[in-house]
């Protein structure tokens, strides 16, 4: 019994490794379907755009890498599907240099046919110098984006013709993988008074509430959980729902990973105390 | 000239942006302006740092030729192959596109993906009970986990009897939900308030080239 | 000829548009102008192309390519329900719709003088109305050109649209009902926006920051000119000592990470610290320190330290500069990397003082399957968690500032803390004394922390 | 013809990827050099179009804006570290860049997030969650509060403060499993999905 208790504490990694694969890929080959329930910070972010008039801009900040593709680019496609379909125009820019062509590929897929480059929405793609290109853009746009991504100058898109500075965006989004949330509400949504809505990685999400508490961000999109929740408001099936299933059984085997460890670790420490007393 | 004026002028561009803060009047905005435009302009340069060490380090390792020198082979290719395609394409060429979809984007995103299994093994190994903080975390952790994902609602409302479902609709949810809006934020809005005093403080050495040790990379 | 007929079919045909009864719900008019066709009018107001045909069907009209010019266009609700009232009842209630009241405009205060605030009073029929439109002219005869809209129940606007300082403005507002009938306000004006020379609203912040730099000055002053600050015990800082001890009884080495910010970073500067003590004390007992850095800048400034701490022992000769190496500025295959050397040299204790990313998991997993004493400090928050599970010691946050105040009792760290410190007392009490007075209704505290 | 080979290259590349999950090997290796590589090339073509083409030569050539080369010499200073006898001059593209952050950051960071987090922290004594959030706050202020040993009364309120903490961190512990299983899953979607079609 004994044996067996330390042979598990210290089971080859690797073993542990196929368990995650395996709860991972079988999921996704046969689907359970596990019903989303949303959140209210979720649901502030829908709400706030479901309520903007038509016509009116939002600015999106694709403030991340190909690493979180997988947690940020489903709450990406949701958010522009959801502006899309409203007829809000969207206003696409990253502060992570590589970022620059994923907001491209992005903003092309979301729009499909329901959106088109220069009337509906318009990709700045990516600047250098972080705080002080949010802070400038709060004066004028096109002082750090002349051209839009492709290098077309701005002033020859319709679009922006009405927008000038963050006093013509309704509202403007972060997505994020790292800390610029920080940067937009310090440097952007105080300033100019925007509010600002936060999609982020998992990883960063609980380290928001402070500001949700204030009201600095409206609404809160956290990880493939809160993409999932978009996704259902928004009525699309997409990668963050298909994974749900797969993220359920993977967070019970870790829950259980822990609880085993534990486990043993407490019968070992059990069986050491009572050799020392002897 | 080596090191009064760097300070002198690291002193006036801090004091600018913060005159132009409390005082939104003409000059001091015209002056806000261009400072940024050129603090933008100056940023791009940035680049060449990282660049160059780089550079120098594989290169040694080629030079030397060092059992790592294939590999550097391939850093050099690499990079060659997307500058050269993405300067001459232009960066929404099709060209571009390609290999940061194929050849970038799917190595970094596998690379974190990594993480997925470290974070198992993690948790298997070293998240122990020990001490009373410990097990804290680790009941905090295990309550979000259950709750975040959708199995956790699907479970409690397929076990509990329809007086608790009355009750909590969605217990784990709620659960959750209160510790990232009440402990969670509270202790989160602590570090905050202290980590902001720190910056600032950091801010105020530097505008004083009290702390100047960007200063050592030009010795 | 032909030019003439087509002229004749022109007129016949808005004759025969302009005939349509107008008899069912409305959202609202267009007037035609060139190049406008239905299939975008229904995408603009359906969101839906295809739905021109009940435009065209309700108009009554004939073929949708050949729309006079300025015909009114009556665009109806999608179920386009049939209502009782003919165009000229519609046209009587748009009389009887009440405009805004009592407009005014003035200069935004604390701005530099590029926006205009209007006010009014709502509409007696506000519940009937859509939304408000802003209108603004140079001259108070003509030329408005809307500038913005609020919806209903809304009676302030702030104009920041294209205004010039010291130009002279006129304001008036439009209100729209759901079927886009529309009345307007008297005009307003003129009014000038103006720039002010301090900005009212952040006069606290100013005071703030003022007493914040002043104290943590006084604080470094002090310490500069050898005042001694006490620093209460950290856990964790006993335990260099003796990690360092373990490692020298068991004859192995030291890995000391610094993260992987550069050299400006607050977390790396106080990494430096503790490392210059660790570097020190390891130079005494002849314990080699091993130090792969990722980035250039921070690696020659590590080599500094430990040389300097093998001068300060008096063992320059046990200085192995090869010890201390720039591995590569990728964060994976730095990893990868340092994870190696941690298998490979299994050393006894492992330092990571410094800002982390994700890879702070792999690296702490690792060291800790090899068994060494670890010890971490950290002001990354969302690596902590990882670090509190797999290390024997953290310092969390600003105890990792603490402690290389604390080592190296350099009087910059020192007095920079205390200054930090009586500041947080400031705030501990401001606290307690607002909350206390909040919760009998006085607002002096929570008025100082609240920003317009 | 081009999507079917790319989806090929990256199934291959992210399979050499996951060779590193049983151990260190040639085909990790050659992954992670060429991700190295092309990364950089990414950037650099990036900071070309982006920045130096769009901030520096469309100004110049379509605006005849010519004082955009004067943050631009200062900028070409970062080139001073190659050349030992002028590599003081690096610092005033540094100084310039550290001043403008500095000062732009002092009264910024003091009034998002020191004003309105204590700003939303006065509240009154009136809900449960309010008097835990006022509490927690202080508890976890004076934790961090260096000045006194933590003793008596005083080491009680800080080891309430570092339940607080290690609540907190708890939860983002939790919170991360969830991030980290997602890129799995995106890479897993990805090779069953684009690369072999197995999953719709």
């Amino acid at each position: 019994m004994a044996d067996f208790i330390k042979k598990i504490a210290n089971i080859d990694r690797r073993y542990i490794f196929i368990l995650i694969a395996l709860t991972v890929i079988i999921p996704l080959l046969f689907p359970i379907g596990m019903p989303v329930t949303e959140t209210k910070e979720v649901m502030a972010v829908y709400d706030y755009i479901e309520k903007l008039p038509q016509g009116s801009a939002i600015l999106v900040a694709m403030d991340y890498d190909p690493a979180a593709l997988a947690e940020v680019y489903p709450m990406t496609l949701a958010v522009f599907h959801h502006a899309f379909s409203r007829k809000i125009k969207v206003v696409g820019m990253t502060l992570w240099n590589t970022g620059a062509a994923l907001g491209e590929l992005a903003m092309r897929e979301a729009a499909g046919d329901i959106a088109r480059v220069g009337e509906d929405y318009v990709y700045l793609g990516y600047v250098v110098g972080d705080v002080n290109v949010i802070m400038r853009m709060g004066e004028d746009i096109s002082a750090v984006y002349p051209t839009d991504y492709g290098g077309k100058p701005l002033a020859e898109s319709p679009m922006m013709k009405g927008i000038k500075n963050y006093k013509d965006i309704a509202l403007i989004v972060d997505i994020a993988a790292g800390a610029t949330p920080e940067l937009w509400v310090a440097y952007a949504g105080d300033m100019f008074k925007k509010d600002i809505a936060v999609g982020c990685t998992a990883v960063s999400a609980v380290g928001y509430y402070p500001f949700l508490n204030t009201k600095q961000i409206i609404g809160l999109i956290g990880g493939m959980k809160g993409a999932a929740e978009y996704e259902k408001l928004v009525k699309s099936r997409g990668t963050a729902t298909a994974g749900m299933d797969s993220q359920s059984i993977a967070h019970i085997l870790i829950i259980l990973l822990i609880i085993i460890a534990n486990i043993s670790y407490f019968v070992m420490r059990r069986k050491d105390k009572l050799l020392k007393k002897a | 000239m080596k090191l009064r004026v760097p300070l002198i002028l690291c002193f006036l561009c801090g004091l600018l942006m913060i005159v132009q803060f409390f005082i939104p009047h003409p000059p001091f905005t015209n002056m806000y302006e261009k400072l940024l435009d050129w603090a933008i302009i100056i940023s791009i340069f940035t680049i060449v740092i990282g660049l160059s060490s780089l550079i120098k380090l594989h290169y040694t390792r080629i030079a030397r030729k060092t059992p790592e020198r294939p590999y550097s082979v391939v850093v050099f290719v690499g990079m060659a192959v997307m500058a050269t395609v993405g300067i001459i394409n232009g960066v929404n060429g099709k060209e571009f596109e390609w290999l940061f979809k194929n050849v970038q984007v799917p190595m970094q995103a596998t690379m974190f993906s990594l993480l997925a299994f470290f974070i198992a093994s993690a948790a298997y190994r070293a998240f122990r009970a020990r001490t009373l903080e410990a097990t804290l975390m680790l009941v905090a952790a295990i309550v979000v986990m259950f709750a975040r994902v959708p199995i956790g609602s699907f479970l409690w409302q397929h076990i509990m009897p329809d007086s608790v479902l009355q009750w909590r609709e969605n217990l784990p949810e709620d659960v959750a939900g209160w510790i990232f809006n009440v402990p969670s934020m509270a202790a989160r809005r602590a570090i905050l308030l202290g980590v902001s005093l720190g910056a600032v403080a950091t801010s105020l050495k530097i505008m004083l080239g009290i702390e100047r040790s960007y200063t050592g990379s030009g010795e | 000829m032909i030019l003439l007929m087509g002229l004749a079919s022109a007129g016949s045909l808005r004759a025969q548009i302009e005939k349509r009864d107008v008899n069912f719900e409305i959202l609202g008019t267009v007037t035609m102008k060139k190049g406008d066709i239905l299939w975008n009018l229904a995408r603009r107001y359906y969101g839906d192309p295809l739905k021109w045909t009940l435009i065209k069907e309700k108009n009554k009209i004939p073929d949708e390519r050949t729309i006079p010019i300025g015909i009114v266009i009556y665009i109806p609700t999608v179920e386009a329900k049939k209502i009782e009232k003919k165009v000229e009842e519609i046209i009587a209630e748009k009389k009887a719709f009440a405009p805004v009241t009592s407009v005014t405009a003035s200069d935004t205060p604390s701005d530099d003088g590029k926006s205009v605030t209007i006010t009014w009073e709502l509409s007696p029929d506000d519940d009937k109305v859509s939304q408000y439109e802003i209108l603004r002219s140079s001259t108070a005869s003509g030329g408005f050109e809307p500038v913005g809209q609020v919806p209903a129940k809304t009676n302030q606007y702030v104009d920041e649209r294209d205004l010039i300082r010291g130009n002279e403005y006129y304001y008036k507002v439009r209100a729209t009902d759901k079927r886009g009938i529309s009345a307007d306000s008297q005009v307003f004006g003129p009014v000038k926006p103006v720039a002010q020379w301090f900005n009212e609203k952040y006069k606290f912040i100013g005071i703030a920051a003022i007493v914040f730099c002043g104290i943590i000055i006084y604080c470094i002053y002090h310490a500069r000119r050898g005042q001694e600050f006490f620093v209460r015990r950290i856990a964790g800082i006993e335990a260099v000592d003796e990690a360092i001890g373990r490692a020298t009884e068991m004859g192995r080495s030291i890995l000391f990470l610094t993260g992987l910010s550069g050299i400006g970073s607050i977390s790396t500067l106080a990494g430096l610290n503790i490392l210059s003590r660790v570097a020190r004390r390891a130079a005494e007992y002849d314990t080699p320190v091993l130090i792969p850095a990722c980035d250039p800048f921070v690696m020659v400034v590590e080599r500094e330290i430990v040389k300097g701490a093998h001068i300060d022992a008096g063992k320059l000769d046990t200085y192995k500069e090869d010890n201390i190496y720039f591995v590569s500025d990728d964060q994976f295959a730095y990893v990868a990397a340092v994870d190696g050397l941690m298998l490979r040299e299994r050393p006894a204790a492992i330092f990571y003082m410094g800002y982390f990313f994700a890879e702070s998991l792999i690296l702490a997993e690792t060291g800790n399957s090899t068994g060494a004493i670890q010890i971490a400090g950290t002001d990354s928050d969302t690596q902590l968690p990882f670090f509190i599970a797999a290390c024997d010691y953290t310092l969390i946050g600003e105890e990792l500032y603490a402690a290389s105040a604390y080592l190296s009792r350099e009087p910059l760290l020192l007095g920079s803390l205390k200054g930090q410190d009586w500041s947080k007392l400031v705030l501990i009490a401001a606290i307690v004394v607002g909350v206390i007075l909040e919760s009998f209704g006085i607002h002096w505290v929570s008025h100082f922390f609240s920003v317009p | 013809m081009g999507t079917v080979i790319g989806v090929w290259i990256a199934a291959g590349l992210t399979l050499c990827v996951y060779s590193f999950l049983y151990k260190d090997n040639p085909f990790y290796k050659f992954a992670e050099h060429l991700y190295v590589g092309v990364s950089v090339g990414y950037t650099i073509a990036i900071t070309w179009h982006q920045a130096i083409v769009r901030l520096i030569w469309y100004p110049i050539k379509s605006e005849g804006n010519y004082t955009v080369l004067i943050p631009t010499v200062i900028g070409l200073l970062m080139f001073s570290r190659f050349i030992p006898k002028y590599r003081w001059l690096i610092r005033y593209p540094l100084a310039f860049m550290i001043g403008v952050s500095a000062g732009a950051s002092i009264p910024r960071t003091m009034r998002s997030f020191v004003f309105e987090q204590m700003g939303a922290t006065l509240a009154p004594f009136t809900t449960v969650n309010a008097i835990v959030i006022i509490i927690g706050v202080l508890v976890t202020l004076i934790y961090f509060y260096f000045s006194f040993e933590h003793k008596g009364p005083v080491g009680v309120v800080s080891k309430v403060g570092i339940m607080f903490l290690m609540v907190s961190f708890g939860a983002g512990f939790g919170y991360t499993v969830m991030a980290r299983i997602s890129l799995l899953i995106g890479r897993a979607y990805f090779l069953l999905h684009d690369w072999l079609h197995i999953v719709r």
